[in-house]
């Protein structure tokens, strides 16, 4: 064996490419007790950046429930999560970040984003049946925000729709505070039989790595630590990924194809962060094996590669399988089908060791143990100062609105209320043939064919609300996510997050970290909603400064049959609407105080226990049928969902008579968690108040449905012109206009 | 309307190394087809502008500026403005 | 009645295609690879949505090369019919069995929304069982469906009643809004001078089923079954 | 391999006539972007090819045949083989 040992220690400028400090080199030197050589060094800074080794998120993720009777597989054991949905079928499902390279190349980095979590999902031996998108832009009266937007979305949607995934669900929130470093977590949710799922392990010795799909380039090196950076356009090196759904389908189905045609393949594992790398690492990590490496083997698409640059190559669309001894030609055999090329590229051994050799020359020998527990770091969890300011909310110094209607029109149409179709319409969410209720609702719902069942997905996540209070913020994305699905009917069963940050070497971004996530924590177990799977992505800045905290939480529900199932559209003249919840509206962080009065100040509320109760209501009342239309009341207030009931049914509402107490604005759009607004035919009135008193759920009947009008309290305006506002008001943002009006 | 016309063959290409995964279909589409002593397929865009400018030069300083502005994306590709020559003015297009 | 579904690298509504005509139109379906050459044994060939090589260089370009191609050019000879949805319809065009090519949509973006259809020609297997002029609601799902055609050859279409279906209005008028892609004259689906191969961009598998959202596109295949059994 | 290898420069465009959704858009943005003085734009499609052939006449002839059958749609496009020179032959690409 011929390490070249490196006596002198590596230059300031290296460990920063490698994205470790002085003590983490000195550390994994001790370790393996004699210098790592320059390949070892950028294998062990991929494997310890927080992208892949999460080392300041990994002790607090432990806080987040992650059992409960229908966890199959849970976090950190697999590419994805499992839950059990019955009949002998699991939900596979993870969400996954790629802020930092859609910062740099929107269309190509949100388009690999979506590959990396698609692959995730069919790693595991899933069909995909659904994609979702959690989106943050900058303003789009700027127009590198624009860009950004328009680029990202597009990515997406390439991505999404040539696959024949349908993008069923997400969310779009507008804020200054992602200027520059835009948000793109991409959810994917995979369907599968029990005993089909397939795992990532390369277990037994002499068994077969096969590397399948795209050749290597020198593309994304270093993604993984440039994730893990301040600043990521100074610091990035690598080419660009450019992404490839054709072959990524290919992929898709020929990885099927054999699972379901063979047993030659034992494990199977997606090619992401830090590429073959950590995904040798990660397998071997699984098994408790060694891997040894013969990167000759290793299809390149760049001539005069080196075994740095191949081993940290985040070139797309690529998988490596462990095929059982002797057999790898039955696997290659349906990849020739497909077209695609495979290669053998080493084995599985049983000395715990990555050796990685070229033409015979060791390249890189380390313990696999040591790449896949990173050191950790924890501090003291300090509550911000900022915190103290934008707290208190002096609503006396705010005028009412003088004319209700216009303030209402205006809210309609700011980019984070007005409807998300110009967005969703570019994304193929019907392909699959599976899509009860498409993105518009308030959570998607997927039927199951075969079974009488449907599934509820919702990615949700609030940063405005986080920034004001990390718990409560976390807290709400769970139940908020939760409270969506519940409205179609279906039950929350579990849930997958992204946690996006600023940097926690930041005291007040690690407070917001550390909070955020005790506030998910709080609200899981309250709504009995084990996390199966998640990412985390830190150091998101924009000019120096952390964006809001955002969790993003997706969130799966089952609703048993999918006839059941509510829409939140007013469906018939003459239906009652009533509020459900004890929530009391508050202006208090919410978008009519930021639009309005361009103020992000207050402090939001959660009862969990009024939360858990409302939703179980909204459940009850449409499994019995009960219910015309059911809608989550959130950004925007209780004037906002109205109209968006209104608009789904193209029917109006007569609220003229709003119950208030205490301001006007704080009941038209004041928001607050745990309110669902609901209509009902007047016969099923008794009823529904009987099923509200039996859980204590306050409920509160405020108008009717019907008319071509909005009448809602003072506010006073033709359905058709509202519609037109909130149709338009993204429409036109998206494409550099001012909003009507 | 003061000044000439004229029309700008702008050429945007990958960079090297950059991943061009419609070349590599193609490429393999030709290969299906018989054309097996292809080695190399990259596809790239051509884009024909056609401006009013004073002068040859002011027309090519504003393609270039058309093409760092937006047509191209340095990160993954590169330009060059491969011809400029006046046009004459024929029937006016509509705005 | 026998069908195939052809499946090429990167159809991706040929799982949902196959669960229609078998489960709701109740035909003995079966998948044909592009690489088969053999179609013999079916009445209706169907060329179902999807992005048969990533769409990359032209929609539909390469798949229309594709060896399969060869039997369904038979099998259109032989006067049977030929379906193709979306990508289907776009490798049609590609492979000459239909005249006219693809653009991009007008808005230069990919668009996934209900659309509402005129059937301008009962006189085809697809639309046999349809009224004249009947309107139905049906999905689009594709960046690629602006239609065009030489003056000379959309005359022809006009003079031998080959429009099959217009974009329209959902009251059943013509409207610059109710054409979601810029297609020339409105144009929907078309079929070729025997009448057999229709192509249309609209998806009628996904509107087959009241759950998903509507069931006009059960008049496709209800006309299918219709014309084989006459 | 036997024979050299050649590069060639194949530029693809939309008929004269053919609306050119992309440009029109393409015009737009520019015109948004304060350049005003765009009158048309129209993209076309720049494919570069390598390929083994015996001689520049040969590699001219299989160059088109490829435009004939697979890379362009003659009923809204044409094409040119702008360039077509040979090539180095250095490190041999993967196949
Ligand atoms: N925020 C989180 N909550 C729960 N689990 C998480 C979270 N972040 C990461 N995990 C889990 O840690 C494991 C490692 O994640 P990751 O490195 O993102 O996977 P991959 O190797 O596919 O990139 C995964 O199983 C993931 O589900
Ligand atoms: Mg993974």
């Amino acid at each position: 064996m011929t390490l070249t040992p490196t006596h002198e220690p590596p230059s300031d400028e290296v460990l920063r490419e490698v994205a470790l400090t002085r003590d983490e080199y000195h550390f994994a030197a001790d370790l393996l007790d004699r210098p790592p050589n320059p390949v070892e060094l950028g294998i062990i800074g991929g494997m310890w950046s927080e992208h892949c080794g999460y080392k300041h998120s990994r002790p607090l993720l432990g806080r987040l429930p992650s059992e409960g009777p229908h966890v199959l597989i849970g976090p950190g054991e697999e590419n994805a999560g499992a839950v059990d949905i019955g009949h002998g079928l699991a939900i596979v499902m993870k969400v996954e970040s790629h802020n930092h390279p859609s910062a740099v190349e929107p269309f190509q980095g949100a388009a690999t984003g979506v590959g990396g979590i698609l692959r995730d999902i069919f790693t595991m031996g899933a069909r995909p049946i659904a994609l979702l998108d959690s989106l943050r832009f900058g303003p789009l009266d700027d127009r590198r925000g624009r860009y950004l937007a328009n680029g990202i979305v597009g990515g997406i949607g390439w991505y999404g729709n040539c696959m024949g995934v349908p993008t069923v669900g997400g969310e779009v929130q507008v804020s200054a505070s992602y200027r520059g470093n835009p948000l793109v977590n991409a959810m994917c949710v995979g369907l599968i039989q029990h005993e089909q799922l397939t795992s990532a392990a390369a277990s037994g010795a002499g068994n077969e790595l096969i590397l399948v799909g795209a050749d290597t380039g020198r593309d994304g090196i270093h993604g993984a630590t440039f994730a893990s950076v301040d600043d990521p356009e100074a610091s990035h090196r690598g080419v660009v990924q450019v992404g490839n759904p054709f072959m990524e389908k290919l992929l898709l189905e020929a990885c099927l194809e054999v699972l379901q045609t063979t047993d030659a393949i034992l494990g199977l594992q997606d090619l992401g962060a830090t590429g073959l790398t950590s995904s040798s690492v990660e397998s071997a990590g699984r098994g408790g094996t060694g891997v040894v490496l013969n990167l000759e083997h290793v299809a390149r698409r760049a001539a005069g590669m080196t075994p740095y640059e191949v081993m940290l190559s985040e070139s797309q669309e690529r998988m490596l399988v462990v095929a059982a001894r002797g057999r790898a030609h039955e696997v290659q055999r349906v990849f020739d089908k497909w077209g695609l090329h495979s290669d053998v590229i080493g084995e599985v051994t049983e000395t715990g060791l990555l050796d990685v050799r070229d033409n015979g020359q060791s390249a890189a020998t380390l313990p696999i143990t040591m790449l896949t527990d990173a050191p950790t770091y924890t501090y003291p969890v300090e509550r911000p100062a900022y915190l103290d300011e934008v707290g208190p909310l002096d609503l006396d110094a705010l005028p009412e609105p003088d004319d209700p209607t216009s303030a209402f029109l205006q809210l309609l149409a700011s980019p984070n209320i007005a409807s998300r179709r110009p967005i969703y319409r570019q994304y193929d969410h019907m392909v699959g043939a599976n899509t009860v209720i498409a993105p518009g609702g308030d959570a998607a719902l997927l039927r199951i064919k075969g079974t009488p069942m449907a599934v509820a997905l919702s990615t949700d996540g609030n940063g405005r609300t986080t920034y004001l209070d990390p718990f409560v913020g976390g807290a709400a994305a769970i139940a908020e996510s939760a409270r969506n699905v519940s409205c179609t009917g279906a039950r929350p069963l579990a849930f997958t997050n992204c946690l996006n940050f600023g940097s926690p070497e930041q005291s007040a971004a690690y407070y917001q970290l550390s909070r955020a996530i005790d506030g998910m924590a709080a609200a899981a177990r309250t709504l009995e909603t084990p996390v199966i799977s998640g990412n985390v992505s830190l150091y998101n800045e924009s000019g120096g400064e952390a964006i809001w905290p955002t969790p993003v939480v997706g969130m799966l529900g089952v609703l048993d049959e999918a006839e059941w199932r509510c829409g939140m559209g007013f469906a018939n003249d003459g239906d009652e609407i009533a509020v459900l919840g004890a929530g009391r509206p508050r202006l208090d962080g919410s978008e009519f105080l930021s639009i309005a009065h361009d103020l992000v100040a207050g402090q939001p509320e959660i009862d969990l226990v009024d939360e858990i109760a409302v939703q179980r209501l909204v459940r009850e009342l449409i499994a019995g049928r009960l219910l015309s239309s059911a809608h989550d009341c959130s950004d925007g207030g209780l004037a906002v969902a109205l109209a968006e009931s209104a608009f789904a049914g193209g029917l109006g509402v007569q609220a003229s008579d709003l119950p208030t107490s205490g301001r006007l604005d704080e009941s038209l759009f004041g928001e607050s968690q745990s309110r669902i607004v609901v209509s009902y035919p007047p016969l099923a009135a008794a009823a529904v108040a009987a099923a509200a008193a039996t859980l204590s759920v306050p409920i509160t009947p405020i108008g009717l449905v019907g008319g071509a009008r909005l009448r809602i309290g003072p506010i006073d305006v033709p359905l058709a012109r509202a519609e037109q506002a909130w149709s338009q008001g993204l429409e036109l943002a998206l494409a550099g206009h001012a909003p009507p009006g | 309307m003061t000044g000439q016309h004229f029309r700008a063959r702008v050429t945007v290409q990958l960079n090297a190394g950059v991943n061009d995964p419609q070349g590599l279909t193609v490429r393999g589409s030709l290969h299906d087809l018989g054309f097996a002593e292809v080695r190399e397929v990259r596809i790239g865009k051509l884009i024909n502008i056609e401006l009013a400018a004073a002068s040859e030069a002011a027309a090519a300083e504003r393609a270039e500026a058309m093409c760092r502005q937006l047509l191209v994306n340095p990160v993954i590709e590169s330009f060059a403005i491969e011809a400029l020559e006046p046009v004459a003015d024929e029937v006016a297009q509509p705005a | 009645m026998n069908a195939a579904v052809v499946v090429f690298p990167g159809s991706n509504c040929d799982a949902d295609t196959l669960h229609v005509l078998s489960n709701v139109a109740g035909m003995h379906a079966r998948y044909a690879w592009h690489a088969d050459t053999a179609l013999d044994d079916v009445d209706l060939v169907v060329l179902p949505g999807g992005f048969s090589h990533g769409d990359y260089l032209r929609t539909g370009a390469m798949a229309a090369r594709a060896p399969v191609m060869t039997a369904v050019r038979d099998h259109a000879a032989r006067g049977r019919p030929v379906l193709g949805i979306c990508n289907g319809f776009q490798i049609l065009l590609e492979a000459g069995l239909l005249p006219g090519a693809m653009l991009l949509n007008d808005s230069t973006q990919f668009r996934c929304e209900w659309t509402h259809l005129r059937v301008e020609s009962t006189q085809t297997p697809c639309t046999s069982a349809a009224g004249n002029g009947q309107v139905l609601r049906l999905p689009i799902a594709h960046a690629e469906g602006n239609f065009v055609i030489d003056p000379d050859g959309l005359a022809q279409l006009h003079d031998q009643d080959r429009v099959v279906f217009r974009y329209v209005s959902p009251d059943g008028k013509r409207s610059a809004v109710a054409n979601p892609n810029g297609a020339i004259d409105d144009i929907a689906g078309i079929c070729n001078a025997g009448r057999n191969v229709v192509g249309m961009m609209p998806h009628p598998e996904r509107a087959s089923e009241a759950a998903l959202g509507g069931e006009d596109g059960r008049a496709i295949w209800d006309s299918l079954l219709a014309a084989a059994g006459a």
